[in-house]
């Protein structure tokens, strides 16, 4: 069926993340951007308590995820839309303040991963903590020195068995979250590492790292165009100990195999439409600031009209509208797929493709049109231009995706285009 | 609940929309793109889909109810064959439905049968101007209360068959409001003009029209003395024409595509280069977005809400992807892409025409 | 020193161009777009008669053209202005209609390879002609039916020495006015063939093949999008011997080496900036019908306003003409570069590329600007915009172009950007 | 006779600024950058390479004629050095080069010898308002004649060092066209409010200026009385900014294409892909072509014709393509364009503000 009706269940999460995003992220965005690595600890709080009043679950969709109280009644299942919750939360959020987004409590990156390819003993141990005591970052590490992106198929990192533990050598860079991950908090990274490296690509899987393991330290924090209250970290592995089953997946990733890479890619498929969806927020921000400050300004939107007859500035705000929703469907369409349990690999991409296009365009174009004001730290335009640039880049930047959607529609792998 | 997938009965029309578009449409579209001419046996197969007599309930003689939804679905089909020939089959619909949506009863009753009984007869409607600012909206042809008739004057253009039509449903401002009438194709005071030559649509007889104090009565008013809203009607041609538009950057992505993968320079297919891979990337994507936005406005419509702005969104998104996709499947051919022999030059042609086509379908 | 004092010399070409434009070709564009393959001899006798009466050297600079009659004193020389007037009588003659000037019987693509490359004996045994009794045409035969664009290393057609003769085989398409060249007139054809298989690029070479040639036929003509004035041909050659000091060039240019493909490569530096002149002359015909179409329908154009308070209609005319003057300025130069005896390569390229770029957008937005207007036969934009495509296509098409630019810029060969 | 190559003079100019530019300007952009502030020594370097002096005559304390195409060279070299501190270095231009263009010869006189003898001062205009459709040829802060003075209101933006001006030049309409007046620094109803915060240009301290009834006596007007033609100032400041954002474009193309060679994943240098190495292309080419628009309208100015047109012209094009490029070198370092430790985050953010920044130079 073709439909195009919010489902309640993800109305009412748009509801609640819209109000904290005006209350909690928008008065304090500006601060913590000037403040660059001072953590958000009201925001990671009241996050925190909001998601265990939640039930702790945490925001990622998990069959497994920790049971109700004994003897409840099982909920009777109606159609799926975890992801797609998932994803208005991400956008909603985003739309509070994308940097603070990235510092929420509720199992972001790595966690996606654990849920979409982890064993429900995995998810089990690694997503319960987020409805603990205390709050719990969680990231993804993929990028090394010497790779330009994310390049799963370019990993170093390396992953020896040694009995029931596996121990990592390596060293990631960019690391969203890796301070509050492991230090801040007792969290946990997703780290991509080579079981094989003489196997190329289907030697790499990813491993979860834990706050506290010897041999993992953070190296370095980046000083960033934008997305400041989130920290970006250098992590270095150092004959790093973990159990060897914090290896992600059923046994046979652990086989040497393309497939067993391909079930590990699967994680991208479920992170993407994630960091489309923050993208979204900060685009849909701007676009809606961008109109409160023409008209503040006395500058009139009508509609209605034929693009010959629009100024400008109308033919400008027309496109961007045309730009978010549809790019916005279609983030929609990736995580409707994931929930109908769809491949949805190639959808993901073009979605995350073409969010970072857009909420660049929309950003960038707020800011010359608005000229003196959208320049000015007054406002938080130019914030959200410097903040929405890492989405065309981060997660695999605009012209990775561009191949792997390349690859997808003509049928290639990486011999016929690279 | 989200849904983005067609239920079955929409997929049998889509399947045989399709196998239309790909066995006959596409057959003849060169050869009636050249000789100025659809053959009438093609547009005769198509209406025989009975897409729009599946739209027209049985009280008027149809055998179904309206889904602006499965109009776009079989409209993108019909422009992914030849966006001129699906113009010609749907051309009926752009004088039906309006009357379906806004007609009184008696204007059902009376003149949908006649349109949707029995073979394709061009009934059609008169909806663009001749004018580079021209808005749906706010149209130069006037109708005025004239002893309980209204008083047609102005000039439209892009009307399909007008030298033949069965049937005109005439757009004018009623005190700068939109409204629709039905003009006997003979009235006085309706000039026909030459036919129009345009850069695309060479199969396509369209013609200006002229009307100098064209009085038809009160009830050739849609909707009666009451009138109508325009702007469902408005949205509704939008989503036709965006629809077909998709089919048509559809048609032009899967050809370039398919050519950028069979040719080779130095042995290599062109299609392992980067820059080229990489636009059909983008092309892949813009029609993926941009359907969607399409599919939204027609679900709008089926839903009975405000559409207004989605299906200007739609119609918008899709004319840039057209044109975008279109120019870039000639790009993608090289030399090869500027001769008739390939069909992407008369894609790029008629894709062109996108932002001045609505009026002339509907859903 | 910096200048953009246009010469007298050029003005008045641009002048007389001008006249001839709008007097002899605006009128019977439409009719020869109607009338694909008919021959416009007015046009081309017209054409004919003036150059004679200009002294016959044709546009094609030379400074081993014809000397005037004997005993009249040598001219004092100026300042070098040749490839300037060459480039702004292209662009004006195409304002005209591009499809009209292609049949200019006065030295085009052929006869620029002729007068980059060939030694005096070959420019004065060439370019003569044109100065004769009847018109001639002359092309460029470049691509072949294996290779999607111009791509002078991909060439397969032979040229094999027996004695003072070559034997020429293979086939050429895509030979623009191969027709009037060979078949209309008495002219000539520039063809590419490689003197060795085995040698790749290194063995190509410009052949001049002239009308009457045995073994020469032109085998087909394409029906096309656009300039359908002028005609597009497939050449075969089937043992088609011509005298072997046909090769343009010094005898080195005999040698198998890259430097002797690199000289004979010069030819391009020449012909890419009258390829791009012509296609600016399309641009400006449409900008300016463009303006007078919206006069006439009550657009007004305000000038001298910031952006922020355009209209759309205003930005698009504003944008264009930026995007009109600059890409007419980087074209000046380069042919100010031919001029000056500077290497132009980078530049030639650039301003193809970019001429391409130009006109395919400024006659689309055109002819999206003016609605119906726009798009019916009854005003030429649409023709313009149908002419104007073949510029981002023949000669090299954008890609092509971006390649050349890329690899000088990046100090790449084939090898390492392909 | 065209002619596309700087003379000898000019050469040695911008080679000395161009050494400067990369020696000083590169070297301390970073640090200032974050610091918030220019070292005065740098900025005092800037000055005594003589730019602003060689374009004033001997007569008023120079030491040469001013070109505005010698000008243009010299400030692509300093935008290709630091756009922030480029615009330091040439904040004193925009007070004199009006005084001299507009002046009276007792203007010229009594005015430029303090600017252009001696250090750096912080003499300079306040041109810009805040407000988004700011326009240099209906500004909103007014001048008015009453009892043989002009009283201003207003509100400027983007007055550089307006805490600690040694002088300032303010644009205000008088009876609906842009004229200039010399308004002494410690004017009564003149405000300076607190230091403003950009997106880019963190090292220049600006400052929002308000004009409340600050009455200047009537010789304070550019050209007295009869006052000046406000258009060849306005094409000169244009042409100013639009070559610092061709300079600073230059950088980021530059900086990212030597990265591009350098950065290697598998093995390949990424600059071997062609969608990175097309993108390269592009950037070189609209440098290359827009910075030829600014010296016509430079040269068009120094020939004494009509520059308005060329220079809007100029200056559009060059903030587009310092945007355009800026934000590809970012791409084109993929995260690591998002980490400050590199210069072209910096460049985006300073090239972002381009449009807003003519008033603040001028050639």
């Amino acid at each position: 069926m073709i439909s195009f009706e919010i489902p309640d269940k993800v109305r009412n999460a748009v509801t609640l993340m819209t109000m904290v995003g005006e209350n909690m992220m928008r008065p304090v965005a500006r601060y913590f951007d000037d403040h660059e690595h001072e953590v958000p600890w009201d925001y990671i709080n009241m996050m925190h308590d909001a998601n265990k009043q939640m039930g702790g679950g945490g925001f990622v969709p998990s069959t497994d995820k920790p049971k109700k109280a004994e003897g409840e009644a099982p909920k009777k299942e109606g159609p799926r839309v975890a992801y797609q919750r998932l994803a208005y939360s991400a956008e909603a959020l985003s739309w509070g303040d994308a940097a603070l987004y990235l510092c929420s409590p509720v199992g972001l990156l790595g966690a996606a991963a654990v849920a979409a390819t982890g064993t429900p003993e995995q998810k089990q141990r690694f997503l319960a903590r987020f409805a603990g005591d205390k709050p719990v970052l969680d990231g993804m590490a993929l990028t090394e020195p010497h790779a330009g992106s994310a390049m799963p198929a370019d990993v170093r990192t390396t992953a020896v068995r040694d009995g029931d533990s596996g121990v990592l050598n390596g060293e990631k860079i960019f690391v969203t979250g890796a301070h509050k991950a492991l230090i801040d908090t007792q969290g946990f990274l997703v780290i991509w590492a080579t079981i094989d490296a003489s196997a190329g690509r289907a030697g790499v899987r990813p491993f979860v790292v834990e706050a506290g393991t010897p041999g993992c330290t953070v190296t370095k924090l980046e000083h960033k165009l934008g997305i400041r209250a989130s920290d970006t970290g250098s992590v270095v592995l150092q004959d790093c100990r973990i159990p060897f089953d914090n290896i992600l997946g059923s046994p046979e990733v652990e086989k040497k195999t393309t497939e067993g890479f391909k079930g590990a890619m699967a994680t991208f498929d479920a992170s993407r439409p994630m960091v489309a969806a923050s993208a979204m927020g900060i685009a849909r921000a701007t676009l809606e600031t961008l109109k409160e400050l023409l008209a503040q300004n006395g500058v009139t939107l009508r509609t209605g009209i034929p693009r010959s007859r629009m100024t400008n500035i109308e033919r400008e705000v027309a496109d961007m509208e045309i730009q978010l929703r549809s790019t916005w469907l279609l983030i929609l369409k990736s995580v409707w797929m994931m929930d109908e349990k769809k491949p949805n690999n190639l959808e993901a991409s073009m979605g995350k493709m073409r969010a970072g296009d857009v909420v660049v365009r929309i950003t960038q174009k707020a800011v010359e049109l608005l000229g003196p004001l959208g320049y000015s730290r007054e406002h938080l335009i130019e914030k959200w231009f410097r903040d929405a640039k890492v989405n065309d880049l981060y997660e695999g930047t605009g012209q990775i995706n561009r191949l792997i959607i390349a690859r997808r529609i003509l049928g290639y792998g990486r011999r016929e285009l690279a | 609940m989200f849904g983005f997938e067609p239920n079955e009965e929409q997929k049998m029309l889509v399947d045989s929309v399709q196998r239309y578009a790909l066995n006959d449409l596409r057959a003849a579209a060169h050869d009636a793109d050249e000789a100025g001419e659809l053959p009438p046996a093609l547009v005769k197969k198509g209406w025989e889909l009975g897409v729009l007599q599946a739209s027209i309930p049985e009280a008027y003689g149809g055998f179904g109810d309206r889904s602006a939804v499965t109009g776009v679905l079989a409209a993108e089909e019909l422009g992914y064959g030849d966006l001129t020939a699906g113009l010609a089959v749907m051309a009926p619909a752009a004088y039906a439905i309006p009357i379906l949506v806004a007609g009184t009863e008696e204007q059902k009753k009376s003149l949908l049968p006649p349109v949707v009984e029995g073979d394709w007869k061009p009934y059609v409607s008169a909806f663009v101007e001749p004018n580079l600012d021209f808005s749906a909206a706010d149209m130069r042809t006037t109708a005025v209360r004239k002893n309980g008739s209204y008083v047609l004057n102005g000039v439209k253009t892009l009307v399909p068959h007008a030298a033949n039509a069965a049937g005109l449903l005439v757009y004018a401002a009623l005190d700068g409001k939109t409204q629709a009438f039905v003009v006997p194709p003979k009235s006085a005071g309706l000039k026909i003009g030459d036919r129009e030559a345009w850069c695309g649509l060479n199969a396509l007889p369209t013609h200006k029209l002229t009307l100098e104090g064209v009085t038809v009565p009160a009830d050739a008013r849609l909707g009666g003395d009451a009138g109508h809203d325009p702007q469902p009607l408005i949205a509704a041609t939008q989503v036709a024409a965006a629809a077909l538009a998709i089919g048509l950057a559809k048609a032009a992505y899967e050809y370039s595509l398919a050519y950028a993968k069979d040719r080779t320079v130095f042995g290599v297919p062109i299609a392992q280069k980067q820059s080229l891979a990489f636009m059909l990337a983008e092309m892949a994507t813009d029609i993926e977005a941009i359907r969607l936005l399409v599919w939204e406005a027609a679900w709008l419509l089926d839903e009975g809400k405000d559409a207004a702005h989605a299906a200007q969104m739609a119609i918008l998104g899709a004319s840039d992807t057209a044109m975008m996709v279109t120019d870039r499947a000639v790009q993608l051919l090289g030399g090869h892409g500027y001769i008739r022999e390939h069909p992407v030059e008369r894609w790029m042609r008629n894709g062109r025409g996108v932002p001045n086509f609505p009026g002339m379908a509907m859903v």
